[in-house]
């Protein structure tokens, strides 16, 4: 409590004509005097002035004042001055008040009485107020001597630089790859024609080679905290996938890389690879690669190849390092490419402009064009661990191939004489040629695979045998080769032969055993490859009988047309119901039709039996190719696994684990009858479990598969362009049906090198990047790391540069002016990169057809001085756009328009440079442009467009037609300030940029102490004004922390230890973790150089033991009953 | 009614206060499709208006060119419902009873308006005929492309009118 | 279903807009209340003499639309739709204009006491009829014929602003529906000039022509209207010398074709520029 | 008789509220005389005991201004203030005061227009609920 007996001054400002005579000083001079305590009130016409200040500190000093008020203008303006003053004269600085007569009372009130009862009553509070006010002191905390700059444009590098050079630390955050900024896109500058990378670059270049500046260049803040001199900062720096220590910047990677996206740094004017650096000088210059999610064909793979990277080796011609992709996740290249059922194909999003790239075909084509032997093998350390694999189909060789590639000892166990499974006896050979499959097997067998065949389970071996033998984990894929039965009366009449048997017998041997009029009933690729089998070894004709119609075939489309190709007949919803026979022998088969009733499980429609439709088709052999099952009896001979209700072992979902830990299954012995990819997609994920299992980290896979289904599904793609032309997709040649029906030669002869080439750039390469790693390949000091992964960097700094700049207007939202309808309409940041040598045409000013334009007309204030869309003026839009003229006339000699509502061009040297550009000629518009439209008025002006203005000097409308617009569009402010403000805590206007403590005086200080501000995220501003803007921030950074102390706040929380009933309301409240509590004493404790004087444990504390000091309860009591 | 009070009257008007926002960019008069046929375009009237210049706004045929077509309004920078104050200019100068100079749109729309005072509709060869009258040469003019219409049973001689007439101009009448 | 309907007073000399109209809408069992004793809606001249003579004009209309049980009026003319429009928009957000038109109204003892919403017979027939009637004329081949949509400055002014002011795809959306190639064109809401055309020969010529010009540019077979006005002036400028000769019809006497309902009953006789090329066209596509 | 003219109280934040009523000020936008301002660093800080002492000495109306979520000084002050005034709102009834009296609305810096208009509106919304007459009772 105060114990000095108050003697309160209290000066009224007139504010020159702001206050005065709105409101009535004099009397409420002579009002003040009539309040308690107050002894001395007087008025002046400036308070704030040296003689007004002079006036308190005598009347201090000689009337030995100890409380002052001032009523003036607003606190947040004048408040430090008048308690500087009271410091001078010897009174502490708090013992002040100030009353905000200006823009509460006299600004704001219309009627004079009124504004003068107002400002009364104002003072009467501030005079209740400051009686109870007390001395305050601050302390002086160290503080980091760094600066924190955010944003690497020209403002930002500015700053950087003029900070590092006074000998601070630096750290320069830029979310792009490069600095510079905008204004590395320009080539010249206004209004000395400079060119701008010769006078930016020495800065970029100076900034990289700065000892004391850390830069952190494709990286963003994402968090910051503390307070003046202490700031910390949380940096989240994106993955360049290229090391920046190593990288020597030489654009082998680049010139390697096969995918060519639309380059931003180049308005998309041009392209750039997915290994990019956005322009030689660039700094730093490392090059970056980006990407997006895996592709969607990578994603819907179920073995997971990377379908972008061989499709993309194709393009390029490179087959051989397409198969090496391949081999990463297939190891019968040549075996999916003819029989996959290519689901990525169905996921491709080229479809949505025309059709799927031809993906199967595209591997077959590599496979077939490059050579097993090459594709490199990673360099393995041998492992002790022995692994038995069970079955030699796909998923056993999958297992086996990547296994043996980490270094496992891997043998495998095959009943048949061959090795191959299903792939050798359930495929045809005219689908794949044996020749095929055996090269790729002996291929997987040279990595160092043991291969017995004839040896199988209940053939040789059990699981026990195999465990005695020494096998540390034991694979089963044993495939599912047992035919279905179909359930009808005399199914085991002679004749009748399952599909399985069938083709295992035609395969192998080739006994011609087909006889003249076969049935085959099914609809699977089994039924149509049994049909196709068939009518080759001998069958005359050949009929396949399905339930349901022809859309529900589950074969692949391909194989049905093949064999309709063949004359093999179709008889759909029909359904088999007896077989006839004459002495034991087939003469036919008894057929239900059937309708198609509702969905069933699988989604598609149940067939219904029609009651009486029954009809007998004539023939001497029945197929049936209904499904097949697992022969599991040998497996549990002398070992328990468990089996499912379907008869195939239960796995793991994750492990694959069977019930017995060490025994593994995938393939058909698991799904039950599925594709070779679904097999291979099994087998993988067994290699990873055995791996783990035998690393004893079988944890560790849950976990990791668990989040990467997380993961997936984002499905952030590289965005389909608009203008993608309507291209057919290539088809492979057929051997003719009348001469492959005889022969079991292959059908699909491939895709010729042309063919293969032009349906592979059809790929709109989702992912970007397509990890081809050809830029791997390609860098000599091995800078590329495609595993990087984002990391998180904290600094500390004393003090924090916003220097986020701005973006140009969307010029499409000015509908008239049609911007992306017509294609010479142009954004003055598509002309800069038109302009500039190092864009997309090397500097030469032409159209989209490549000639060079005769008349260019250049609109001013496109989105700015626009209620519609911003009301303020862009400042530069006037200089560059005169740039704009000087340059086409200067380089084309096109007659030149320039459009403009008013010209402005304050600036050094700007108004001569409007003398220079309207003496070259260029023609100078009064007038806002209306309108432009491809419609013209004389026919010889077709093709041209149309500027339709007003020159209001002339009141004349003119109709302009020109072959070139460029839209000078305005400044906003940057994409993503508003959550650079938010950390901040730094306001932003209504436009967008963020608030300067004061417009006049602290233009480049915020309401945050030592966070300032540069360039044009406070506002549009040209070259020459962000940099000595940028130059006044480091400045006042470096002001700030050059005595290496700041003083804290004064104004904090204090609790009451007294009152303190140590309930802890005020810690859970603190949303600074500024109140610590103190054991010993059960009372909480506010940390002083944490506290930032919110308040909210004032407000909370249920004993009033805790308050905000300068906004005491007493105060803040005695305020209001000033008020009231 | 002197100038002075003219002009305080168009700023009393609805929206009239609204063209002192006008930047005088023009983009009204470049996107008005009859401005080649307007002594002054909406842009020039306003820079008349504020410099008190009604005499020259008043005897304009500009207002009376307005065919509402609202291109300027849907593009003004500042807003301004250019076609609004076109439609007050013509209220303020009707209903002072102004004496102006005589201009064919005017004449138009007095022929359109006296056809729907009479007969509570409009018929087009009607109009035509009552413009014709004080406009002979242009009715002579558009001579060609009436028997064009007539030819294709597309001039209706028959009056529209509404049911009753007469009532229906009797209370017409007393509105203003 | 049924709808109160106000023609305006250019729809009967219209080129055959009321019989394609009336054909197109009984074929969508739409049924056209004409408002009895309807008056004009005062078009662009009322307005400009006084605001109560304006707002008069139209509540008389609105009233006997009420008296006939319905607040929803369609009618097929840009000019009345937007004049009407504006004036319901005033009359129900201002009680005094109100109070003072139905002062007005009380001696033919009218009275109007509900809102009243306007709507383009247009949009009543795109969005409010039974798709399975469209589908079943549908027709790939539709997609060689080239139609420009022509809507006038008054259907999307002043009411829409931003892109579909100037370049909408409403029309277009729909016919693309029906198998139509729309073509995107810059003329779509140029004014015709019609409002003031009979003084102004010159210009409502040179405005036809930019119309003609940009509608040209993209090879379209035909233009479409929707307003009686606009039908007329385009159709009628483009007769002059030097303009490019486009069929111009209503977008009813379009759907007529489509709906192949018979050739007579849709007017098609009354337009200037014969659309005999585009009916043969139309006839001659091969069903796909 | 004289109009009534009400004691409005208005609580507002330095950063936000206080910042947009000096933007009025600047901006010359005129609001009712009536309005006090008491300027607090946030709207966190504000006890229930001042509302209820502004009630309490006679205040027609209390207003408190504070940053839009999201934007506080002090990270979510402006949501602890919300959670405070909602629930005084129904207390206050239990006093007898309207609550509509108590209003709490979030002023940006950057709008001065806004504050013009709660402020405009407040006052007239008070002028109609007429005098508070809190403090009479309490004497009675």
């Amino acid at each position: 409590m105060n114990v000095q007996n108050p003697k309160i001054g209290v000066y009224i400002c007139h504010c020159g004509m702001n206050i005065y005579p709105k409101v009535d000083v004099m009397k409420v001079a002579e009002y003040a005097k009539t309040l308690t305590h107050v002894s001395v009130a007087s008025e002046y016409k400036f308070m704030c002035s040296n003689p007004g200040q002079e006036l308190i500190i005598e009347d201090i000093k000689q009337r030995g004042l100890n409380r002052v008020v001032v009523a003036s203008c607003s606190p947040r303006m004048h408040e430090p001055t008048f308690r500087k003053a009271c410091e001078t004269a010897g009174l502490n600085r708090f013992y002040f008040q100030m009353a905000n007569i200006r823009e509460h009372s006299s600004w704001v009130t219309l009627d004079s009485d009124m504004a003068t009862q107002k400002a009364m009553e104002l003072v009467t509070a501030a005079v209740k107020r400051v009686s109870f006010h007390a001395p305050l002191y601050t302390k002086d905390v160290p503080v980091q001597k760094s600066v924190l700059i955010i944003g690497g444009g020209i403002a930002g590098m500015q700053s950087a630089l003029t900070a590092a050079d006074a000998g601070f630390k630096v750290h320069l955050v830029e979310r792009e790859t490069y600095i510079g900024g905008h204004m590395a896109k320009f080539d010249k500058t206004f209004p000395t024609l400079d060119c701008a990378a010769c006078i930016s670059t020495p800065k970029t270049v100076s900034i990289g080679q700065h000892q004391d500046i850390t830069l952190h260049s494709y990286s963003e803040v994402t968090e910051l905290s503390g307070f003046v001199g202490n700031y910390k900062a949380v940096i989240r720096k994106k993955p360049r996938y290229i090391n920046e220590d190593t990288c020597t910047g030489c654009g082998l990677c680049a010139e390697k890389c096969p995918v060519s996206v639309p380059d931003p740094f180049n308005e998309n004017l041009g392209n750039r690879k997915a290994v990019y650096r956005s322009f030689p000088q660039a700094v730093p210059l490392t090059f970056c690669i980006e990407k997006k999610d895996p592709a969607p064909c990578r994603i819907s793979c179920p073995a997971g190849t990377n379908v972008q990277g061989y499709v993309q080796m194709v393009k390029t011609g490179n087959y051989q390092q397409a198969l090496n992709i391949i081999m990463e996740r297939l190891p019968l290249p040549g075996v999916l490419g003819r029989v996959c059922p290519h689901p990525c194909e169905t996921d491709c999003r080229r479809s949505l402009t025309d059709s799927a790239v031809s993906i199967r075909d595209l591997k077959r084509f590599a496979a077939d064009n490059a050579k097993l032997e090459d594709v490199p093998l990673p360099k393995v350390e041998d492992r002790d661990e022995k692994i038995a694999v069970i079955g030699s189909g796909p998923a056993g060789l999958t297992v086996a191939y990547y296994l043996r590639r980490k270094g496992f000892k891997v043998s495998i166990f095959e009943s048949m004489e061959k090795p191959g499974g299903m792939l050798r006896t359930g495929i045809p050979d005219y689908r794949l040629p044996p020749a095929i499959l055996d090269a790729e097997i002996d291929h997987i067998l040279s990595t160092g695979i043991e291969m017995n065949t004839g040896v199988g389970l209940g053939n040789g071996i059990t699981l026990a045998g195999l465990k005695e033998q020494g096998f540390d984990a034991i694979f089963l894929g044993i495939g599912a080769h047992v035919p279905v039965k179909m359930n009808i009366e005399n199914e085991d009449a002679d004749g009748v032969i399952d599909a399985v048997p069938f083709l295992k017998e035609e395969n192998l041997e080739r006994p011609g055993s087909a006889k003249k009029r076969v049935v085959v009933v099914g609809g699977g690729n089994v039924a149509m490859d049994a049909a196709r089998v068939a009518i080759r070894s001998g069958a005359q004709s050949v009929s396949i009988v399905y339930r349901r119609t022809r859309n529900e075939m589950p074969a692949d489309h391909e194989e049905v047309e093949g064999a309709i190709e063949e004359g093999i007949e179709l008889i759909n919803l029909v359904g088999p119901k007896k077989v006839i026979t004459q002495d034991g022998k087939v003469i036919g088969l008894e057929c239900i039709k059937n309708e198609l009733g509702p969905a069933d499980d699988s989604g598609r429609r149940r067939p219904v039996p029609v009651e009486g439709s029954e009809f007998i088709i004539d023939c001497d052999m029945i197929i049936p190719a209904i499904g097949q099952r697992v022969e599991s009896s040998p497996v549990l001979e002398d070992t328990d696994v468990d089996l499912t209700a379907w008869g195939t072992f239960n796995v793991d979902q994750i492990t694959f684990q069977t019930s017995v830990p060490s025994v593994f299954a995938a393939g058909d012995a698991v799904t039950g009858p599925a594709t070779v990819v679904e097999a291979v997609a099994g087998g993988h994920r067994v290699v990873r479990a055995i791996e783990k299992y035998l690393n004893n980290e079988m944890e560790l896979l849950e976990d990791e598969i668990r989040q990467e289904n997380k993961m997936a599904g984002k499905n952030d793609f590289l965005p389909v362009p608009e203008d993608v032309p309507v291209v057919k997709r290539a088809k492979t040649s057929f051997m003719e049906p009348s001469e492959r029906k005889n022969c079991f030669d292959e059908v699909d002869l491939g895709l010729d090198e042309a063919s293969a080439q032009k349906d592979a750039e059809k790929c709109l390469n989702c992912g970007l990047c397509c990890e081809c790693m050809e830029c791997v390949n390609a860098c000599e000091v091995k800078a590329v790391d495609h595993e990087m992964e984002e990391e998180i960097i904290e600094v500390d700094a004393g003090a924090v540069i916003l220097s986020t700049g701005f973006k140009t207007f969307q010029a499409e939202k000015l509908f008239q002016y049609g911007y992306g309808i017509y294609p010479e309409v142009y954004t003055s940041l598509e002309f800069e990169r038109l302009n500039n040598a190092t864009g997309p045409t090397s500097g030469s000013i032409q159209m989209k057809n490549g000639k060079t334009p005769e008349r260019v007309a250049i609109v001013h204030c496109v989105g700015s001085r626009d209620s519609r869309n911003n009301k303020y003026c862009s400042r530069v839009c006037c200089m560059y756009s005169m740039k704009f003229a000087h340059l086409v006339r200067e380089k084309t000699g096109a007659e030149v328009w320039e459009y403009y509502i008013d010209m402005r061009s304050p600036g050094k040297l700007y108004e001569e440079f409007y003398d220079r550009v309207q003496e070259e000629g260029v023609h100078f518009v009064r007038g806002r442009v209306a309108e432009i439209t491809d419609i013209t008025d004389h026919p010889e002006d077709d093709g041209r467009l149309t500027v339709v203005a007003e020159n209001t000097l002339t009141m004349k409308t003119l109709r302009t037609p020109v072959d070139m617009v460029i839209l000078s569009v305005g400044l906003e402010a940057a994409e993503g300030s508003e959550d650079v403000g938010r950390m901040a805590g730094v306001s932003r206007d209504k436009d967008g940029w963020f608030n300067e403590l004061h417009a006049k005086l602290a233009p480049v200080s915020t309401p945050i102490s030592g966070i300032f501000l540069a360039g044009c995220c406070q506002g549009p501003k040209d070259i020459p004004d962000t940099v000595a803007q940028a130059s006044g921030a480091a400045g006042e950074a470096i002001s700030l922390l050059s005595k290496g102390t700041v003083s804290t706040k004064a104004e904090i929380s204090f609790i009451d230890p007294e009152l303190c009933a140590g309930c802890k309301t005020c810690i859970e409240v603190c949303a600074y973790s500024a109140i610590d509590f103190d054991g010993s004493r059960d009372v909480s404790v506010v940390n002083e150089t944490l506290c930032q004087g919110c308040g909210s444990c004032s407000s909370a504390c249920p004993a009033s033991a805790a308050g905000v000091k300068q906004f005491t309860d007493l105060q803040l009591m005695n305020e209001l009953e000033g008020f009231l | 009614m002197d100038k002075e009070n003219l002009q305080h009257l168009f700023f009393e008007s609805e929206p009239g206060k609204e063209i002192r926002k006008c930047i005088q960019c023009g983009t009204c008069s470049s996107s008005c499709p009859m401005t080649d046929a307007m002594d002054f375009g909406p842009r020039s009237l306003f820079a008349l208006i504020r410099d008190g210049d009604m005499e020259a706004v008043i005897n304009s045929n500009s207002p009376w060119m307005c065919v509402s077509c609202y291109q300027c309004t849907s593009r003004c920078p500042q807003e301004i419902p250019v076609t609004e104050l076109m439609y007050s200019l013509k209220r303020i100068i009707t209903q002072t009873k102004e004496k102006t100079q005589s201009n064919k749109a005017k004449d138009l729309h007095r022929s359109f308006s006296s056809s729907l005072k009479l007969f509570g509709r409009v018929t087009e060869s009607f109009i035509m005929a009552k413009y014709s009258l004080k406009h002979p040469l242009t009715g002579l003019s558009s001579i060609p492309l009436a028997v064009q219409l007539t030819k294709k049973k597309r001039v209706e001689l028959k009056m529209q009118k509404v049911g009753s007439p007469f009532k229906f101009r009797r209370s017409f009448k007393h509105l203003r | 279903m049924k709808y109160a309907f106000f023609p305006g007073c250019a729809h009967d000399t219209s080129a055959g807009y009321k019989e394609s109209l009336d054909a197109v809408c009984s074929k969508l069992d739409i049924e056209l209340l004409e408002i009895p004793d309807w008056n004009c809606c005062g078009a662009t001249i009322t307005a400009g003499e006084s605001k109560t003579s304006s707002l008069y004009l139209a509540a008389r209309s609105f009233a006997l639309s009420e008296k006939m049980g319905y607040t929803q009026i369609l009618t097929g003319c840009n000019a009345c739709y937007t004049t009407l429009k504006k004036s319901a928009k005033y009359l129900s957000s201002d009680k005094h204009r109100l109070e003072a038109a139905n002062k007005h109204l009380a001696s033919e003892g009218l009275e109007l006491t509900k809102e009243i919403t306007i709507q383009h017979v247009m949009d009543i027939i795109f969005d409010k009829t039974p798709k399975p009637i469209w589908d079943s004329y549908k027709n790939n081949a539709l997609q060689n014929i080239n139609i420009a949509c022509y809507y006038g400055c008054q259907y999307t002014r002043p009411w829409l602003t931003g892109p579909q002011s100037d370049r909408p795809e409403y029309i277009e959306n729909f016919l693309t529906g029906l198998g139509f190639n729309a073509v995107n064109h810059s003329a779509k809401t140029l004014c015709c000039g019609a409002a003031g055309a009979m003084p102004n020969a010159d210009i409502a010529k040179k405005l036809v022509a930019r119309i003609a010009d940009g509608v040209k540019k993209e090879s379209a077979d035909a233009i479409v209207t929707i307003c009686p006005l606009c039908q007329l002036n385009v159709d009628m400028y483009q007769t002059q010398p030097d303009i490019e000769q486009i069929p111009t019809l209503f977008f009813t006497q379009l759907l007529g074709l489509y709906f192949k309902i018979d050739l007579e009953n849709l007017g098609l006789d009354k337009l200037l520029i014969s659309p005999e090329p585009l009916i043969e066209k139309m006839q001659n596509l091969k069903s796909a | 008789m004289s109009e009534f003219s009400p004691k409005i109280i208005v609580f507002v934040c330095n950063w936000c509220t206080y910042t947009a009523a000096d933007l009025a000020g600047t901006s010359r936008l005129p609001y009712p005389p009536e309005v006090r301002l008491v300027r607090l660093m946030c709207t966190g800080m504000i006890d229930t005991k001042y509302i209820l002492k502004a009630f309490l000495d006679g205040a027609d109306g209390v207003f408190v201004g504070g940053c839009h979520p999201g934007d506080c000084h002090y990270i979510d002050g402006n949501l602890k203030a919300e959670k405070r005034i909602t629930g005084l709102q129904q207390m206050v009834k239990n006093f007898g005061i309207d609550e509509n009296r108590l209003k709490l609305e979030w002023i940006g810096a950057s709008e001065g227009p806004e504050f013009q208009k709660h402020m405009t509106d407040f006052v007239a919304q008070i002028k109609v609920l007429g005098p508070g007459q809190t403090k009479d009772r309490m004497i009675l």
